[in-house]
């Protein structure tokens, strides 16, 4: 009876699209070429609206915003491959997730302006509202994959979050409790190096956050990030492996936020320009555009009419949120229960 | 409400109304550390599993933030879940999950998503147990907006708020005395009957004094009062609070002695004093007392009937509002 | 006391008081999220990891149980480490750490390990933010015999508020209102003195009235006082309660207003309401009046300003004391 | 740039005395036999503690108790590797733990029975007391190895918890931090097949609970927690590795529960006869038994001593506890704060 191995593992990391839009074509998901234009303009329109959303803030018309710019791919990847009935579990930084999935536009700046009806999502969608405390929208996503599993539906719940959410007491309870029941649901990490100022060495002394589900009995993988097609193909396979009765997955998409944290934060405090720079090289959307441009999916006329056609909608849509009639107060006492206590009735007498 | 009535004790009353909930709405399901197989370790779930499966009755990991979340999360996808907390001392843990978003996502999402989730768990001093094992921190959550807070003092309403908590639209604590589990018997319907959670119960009327009490302390304010012409009421629920229960009989009797067993400063009767000196005072003969546990940790058994509220102490309270 | 003093915001000051403090007794340590190389996400600790080094200016992972937890141990071991919360909203997850260890290892050891440990937390509404940075929940903290709770009103009173927590020998909660961050300079003076833990503070002396308040909400209540002979106490510390200061106002003016920014329901108000009511009943002339937040989930941003007490809703409550 | 392979881990497990008393030779840890003798007389004397506690519990002398009946080997396996400089931080289970450091045995019954005072440790030792919320004490040792770390002291920290705590927040935190400070802290883990009711399977997914170390970068290691010298081997070189600025370590001793939870539980409503009796071969004491009679440090005789020598030593210790003089009504307030508040002082004018 020696000293023996009783287990073993191996963490894979997927790749497909490099920074020069070449792609392998061994692992290159079945996406027809309109789906491949609808995603590019996504990625377009997700970052034109990261981009007006900072001026607004700059303006004073919009309150404290946390930029996307860097993680388009992560975010619409991921999305593009949910369907309308699974459940979506954002933290506070996947506007990309919520314009893929259709979430009127408008809602988003109205929820950015401080205006709690942003976030009454459409009926026909199942999206939670941003999470403000990190890590703890995960065991709301486990709970609705009970649910799921209990009802017999064909979905899945997907949860988003970001490195430092990995430190959480919420994150391990929920990823053990997703563990133990193989429930459908698919974590996706975006892994963008940052946690307002700590880095990620700082985070976690593990190699990668993909192998973190290995201590609760399920896959984990590293995919880049920055790849639209690796990203989709990984978060696909992991749906509809969920969809399918045969458990959870972790998806560590190894990206980079290119902003401050948010509007609040001055990053220069704590990172290198070296560092951005060098990651700018692997921004997501060009490599998207050398790849379609190289099989005459784009042109340059194409990319002006995306970017209009982006720049209409989000000027629509910020028009919108801002014409809208200002709540009353008497709003605040609404929701907080199914029914008004007698307390709360006295107190609106202040209105 | 149906024909027949068994003679019962708390335990049997809380199974019998998870029980009867659980067969009329299939969306009801119940979630905690051993409440399966081995039917709570009080046996308030016993038999649940063998009647409903290991997919209603669902014995979790050890982590009690994930059990309170996971209902989150269950219940705004449409289930009914009641997570058992194993003692109260254990829900520290989940006062995130519920502070942040048990209590919050019906406003966050201007009613898009709620939360009708129930989270049971055994309260107070009563069984000789270790540390954290008898806390009284209703306070706590009654501070919260978005969260009510319920505590049954008897089998029968114990059975009639759990079923109006389950069916409440938003998250309910249930707060389940320890030391009343198996105290008392008394006469509780099979079939359905609900108890409302926005009533308070006057269990006995009286001229000279109120007293407010709520679960266990409620029977000793009961013995306390005995040579009183005392009105006593039961608060049930105390949050939100039943306050016009509270101001008809202070018109009355014009002297209030709050009794509970949490420690004094902020404990519950705070807030119970607090009203009645905002809304009422002009009908008081009397300061407003409070007979409550002491402002220190909780001891362990050896010192613990030091610590609560005595029939003695109640009762010298009360001659003390006597004297005005 | 130190001859120099600058005028400093309560930022300054607070870090003033942390640099002087570290310098002194190396005991003294700060953790938290951001601590280190960003200064704090409001720069309360700039320039204190270039000075002591990454040892004692620890940036932790984001993870705030174990901030606080490891804290305990810090401070069982020999430590007096200065946690930070990035947010009040975010002290929730270590309520358990707070409530079941940090509280009480001094009483479970019988005083063989103590926990002087400071966890600092911004709180309250005041810089236009999101959801769960905004809170104002102090009277959760003041329900826990074995904590301490603190919330300093300017940068004079935060300096020697922080170093007597920092040298208490238990754990303090010390809460920074993000609205008075930078909302007012003051005469700060280099050097040490402390400002007693269980002094409540009369800020302006007056007959009619006994208005109380602490942390942002006394700016509000001095422009409402403005008009009326009242007397303001600031109470510094919540807990434990200066209740001598309190009675000796309260016998002197027989009106009571309390104001705090959280909802109505189990706030600290109703503390001081049922102490009054209790101890001092016989010589009020009103009834005591609260004037707090209401009792709703906390709005975003666009309605927070109707949330709050007002300049105009405390005066109206005030004047309907002086009705009586 | 296909799926790779970018990182792998081997769990491994140790087990050096088997259930006949023979030993790995190759694996031995250098012990002389007196100190194996003492570990053997701890062995003794830690059970038959635990079964004069059951009786009490039974005469109604004493409160609900936390047998410790089959995990004596790794309990006094690893307490045997402390040095009395190293901070100690207990679940609710480890009296031999208490016992092998020489914690006064009067006061482990005096707690037991509901007094406080059995938890004020004496001064030359560093045993925080029993922490009742599971894996609560985890964070604990973290920030006292984070103290030993800071202060340069020759020490590391050591914390015990079952394998249910592996499924708590605190544990997942408390790990990760270690990990990434690098810290002088040994994490011991007796997984012995239960936490209450819920079998090791449904506490989590993961093969192994060692594996779980790796999530956070640091070793962990499967060890047979029913052979003592498995046992004391393993945590003797976690404690020097750690002492010596190398980290932590996790080791998951491989045990089993042979009472019920508590003296509240029964655990035959929940796990069978057959499984228990089949552990019951794997007993920890008989086994070091035979390897001492084959090596010629165990005769009847001194079986004999040993077991009337530790009969003595309890029962000795259960009369000191109970002629203790009762704690006064006032003590309750005293040790709150550093000072009584003037609210205290009113409150107690009650006694
Ligand atoms: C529980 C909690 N603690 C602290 C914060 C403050 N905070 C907001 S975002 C953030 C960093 C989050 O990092 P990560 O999870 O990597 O997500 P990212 O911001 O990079 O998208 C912190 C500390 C918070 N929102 N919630
Ligand atoms: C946070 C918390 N939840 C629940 C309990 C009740 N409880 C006491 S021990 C226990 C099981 C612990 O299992 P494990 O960690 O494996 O330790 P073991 O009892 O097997 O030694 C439970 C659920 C508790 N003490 N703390
Ligand atoms: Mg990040
Ligand atoms: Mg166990």
């Amino acid at each position: 009876m020696p000293e023996r191995i009783i287990e073993s593992f191996n963490i894979k990391r997927l790749d497909i699209l490099d920074e020069n839009g070449n792609e392998d074509e061994s692992l290159m998901p079945s996406l027809s070429d309109s789906e491949i234009k609808r995603i590019y303009e996504l990625l377009i329109l997700s970052r034109t609206f990261d981009h007006h959303a900072l001026s607004l803030q700059r303006e004073g018309r919009m309150g404290t915003y946390a930029s996307i710019l860097g993680q388009e791919a992560s975010q619409i990847g991921s999305a593009f491959a949910i369907e309308r009935s699974d459940w979506i579990f954002p933290s506070f930084r996947e506007m990309g997730v919520y314009i893929t999935m259709g979430y009127p536009i408008h809602m988003l700046f109205q929820y950015w302006s401080g205006d709690e009806r942003g976030m009454k999502c459409p009926d026909d969608l199942n999206i939670f509202p941003l999470c403000v405390p990190v890590g703890t929208q995960v065991p709301h996503a486990v709970g609705a994959a009970m649910a799921v599993k209990y009802k017999k539906d064909k979905a899945a719940a997907i949860c988003y979050f970001g490195d430092g959410g990995t430190s959480k007491g919420d994150f391990h309870e929920g990823f053990n409790m997703a563990g133990v029941f193989k429930l459908p649901v698919v974590f996706i990490c975006q892994n963008n190096q940052w946690a307002i100022s700590v880095p990620r060495e700082k985070q976690t002394a593990s190699k990668t956050l993909a192998q973190k589900a290995f201590a609760y009995g399920f896959e984990g993988i590293q995919v880049d990030g920055n790849d639209v097609f690796a990203v989709y193909k990984a978060t696909k396979e992991a749906l509809d492996k969920a969809r399918d009765g045969n458990g959870p997955t972790f998806i560590e998409c190894f990206t980079y936020r290119m902003s401050d944290h948010t509007t609040a934060d001055d990053a220069t405090r704590y990172r290198s320009k070296e560092e951005v720079e060098a990651w700018k090289a692997r921004d997501p959307v060009p490599r998207l555009k050398l790849f379609m441009e190289g099989n005459g999916l784009w042109t340059g006329q194409y990319q002006k009419e995306v970017e209009e056609k982006s720049r209409d909608m989000i000027d629509e849509a910020v028009k919108m949120a801002e014409s809208i009639e200002p709540q009353n107060p008497k709003d605040m006492f609404a929701y907080t229960y199914g029914k008004l206590t007698s307390r709360q009735l006295r107190q609106m007498r202040d209105f | 409400m149906s024909q027949n009535s068994k003679k019962l004790n708390m335990v049997q009353a809380i199974n019998l109304a998870l029980k009867e909930e659980m067969q009329r709405d299939s969306s009801v399901v119940i979630l905690g550390e051993d409440v399966g197989r081995d039917g709570g370790v009080f046996r308030v779930t016993e038999d649940l599993l063998e009647l409903f499966g290991d997919e209603r009755v669902i014995d979790t990991p050890l982590a009690e933030s994930v059990i309170v979340g996971a209902a989150i999360g269950m219940a705004a996808y449409g289930l009914k879940p009641v997570a058992e907390i194993q003692f109260m001392g254990f829900i520290y843990p989940t006062i995130d999950q519920i502070f942040s978003h048990a209590s919050r996502i019906r406003n966050r999402t201007r009613g898009r998503f709620t939360c009708p989730m129930v989270v049971r768990t055994p309260y107070g001093v009563g069984i000789k147990a270790p540390d954290l094992h008898s806390e009284s921190t209703e306070a706590l959550f009654c501070h919260m907006p978005g969260v009510k807070v319920v505590v049954p003092s008897s089998p029968y309403n114990a059975k009639g708020l759990l079923i109006s908590s389950i069916r409440d639209p938003d998250p309910v604590i249930f707060l389940e005395s320890t030391r009343l589990y198996r105290l008392i018997k008394e006469d509780v319907p099979e079939g359905e009957y609900t108890v409302p959670l926005d009533k308070a119960r006057i269990v006995q009327e009286g001229k000279d004094v109120t007293v407010i009490a709520w679960g266990s302390m409620l029977h000793r304010t009961l013995q306390a009062v005995e040579e009183f012409d005392a009105e006593v009421i039961d608060l049930m629920t105390l949050s939100p609070l039943d306050e016009e229960t509270i101001f008809k009989s202070v018109k009355k009797t014009g002297r209030v002695v709050i009794v509970h067993e949490a420690p004094k400063t902020c404990g519950f009767g705070a807030e119970l004093s607090a009203t009645i000196a905002e809304d009422a005072m002009l009908y008081l003969k009397a300061p407003l007392i409070r007979v409550t546990g002491y402002d220190i940790v909780m001891p362990l058994p050896k010192l613990e009937d030091y610590y609560m509220p005595t029939v003695e102490r109640i009762k010298k309270r009360i001659e003390e509002a006597m004297k005005y």
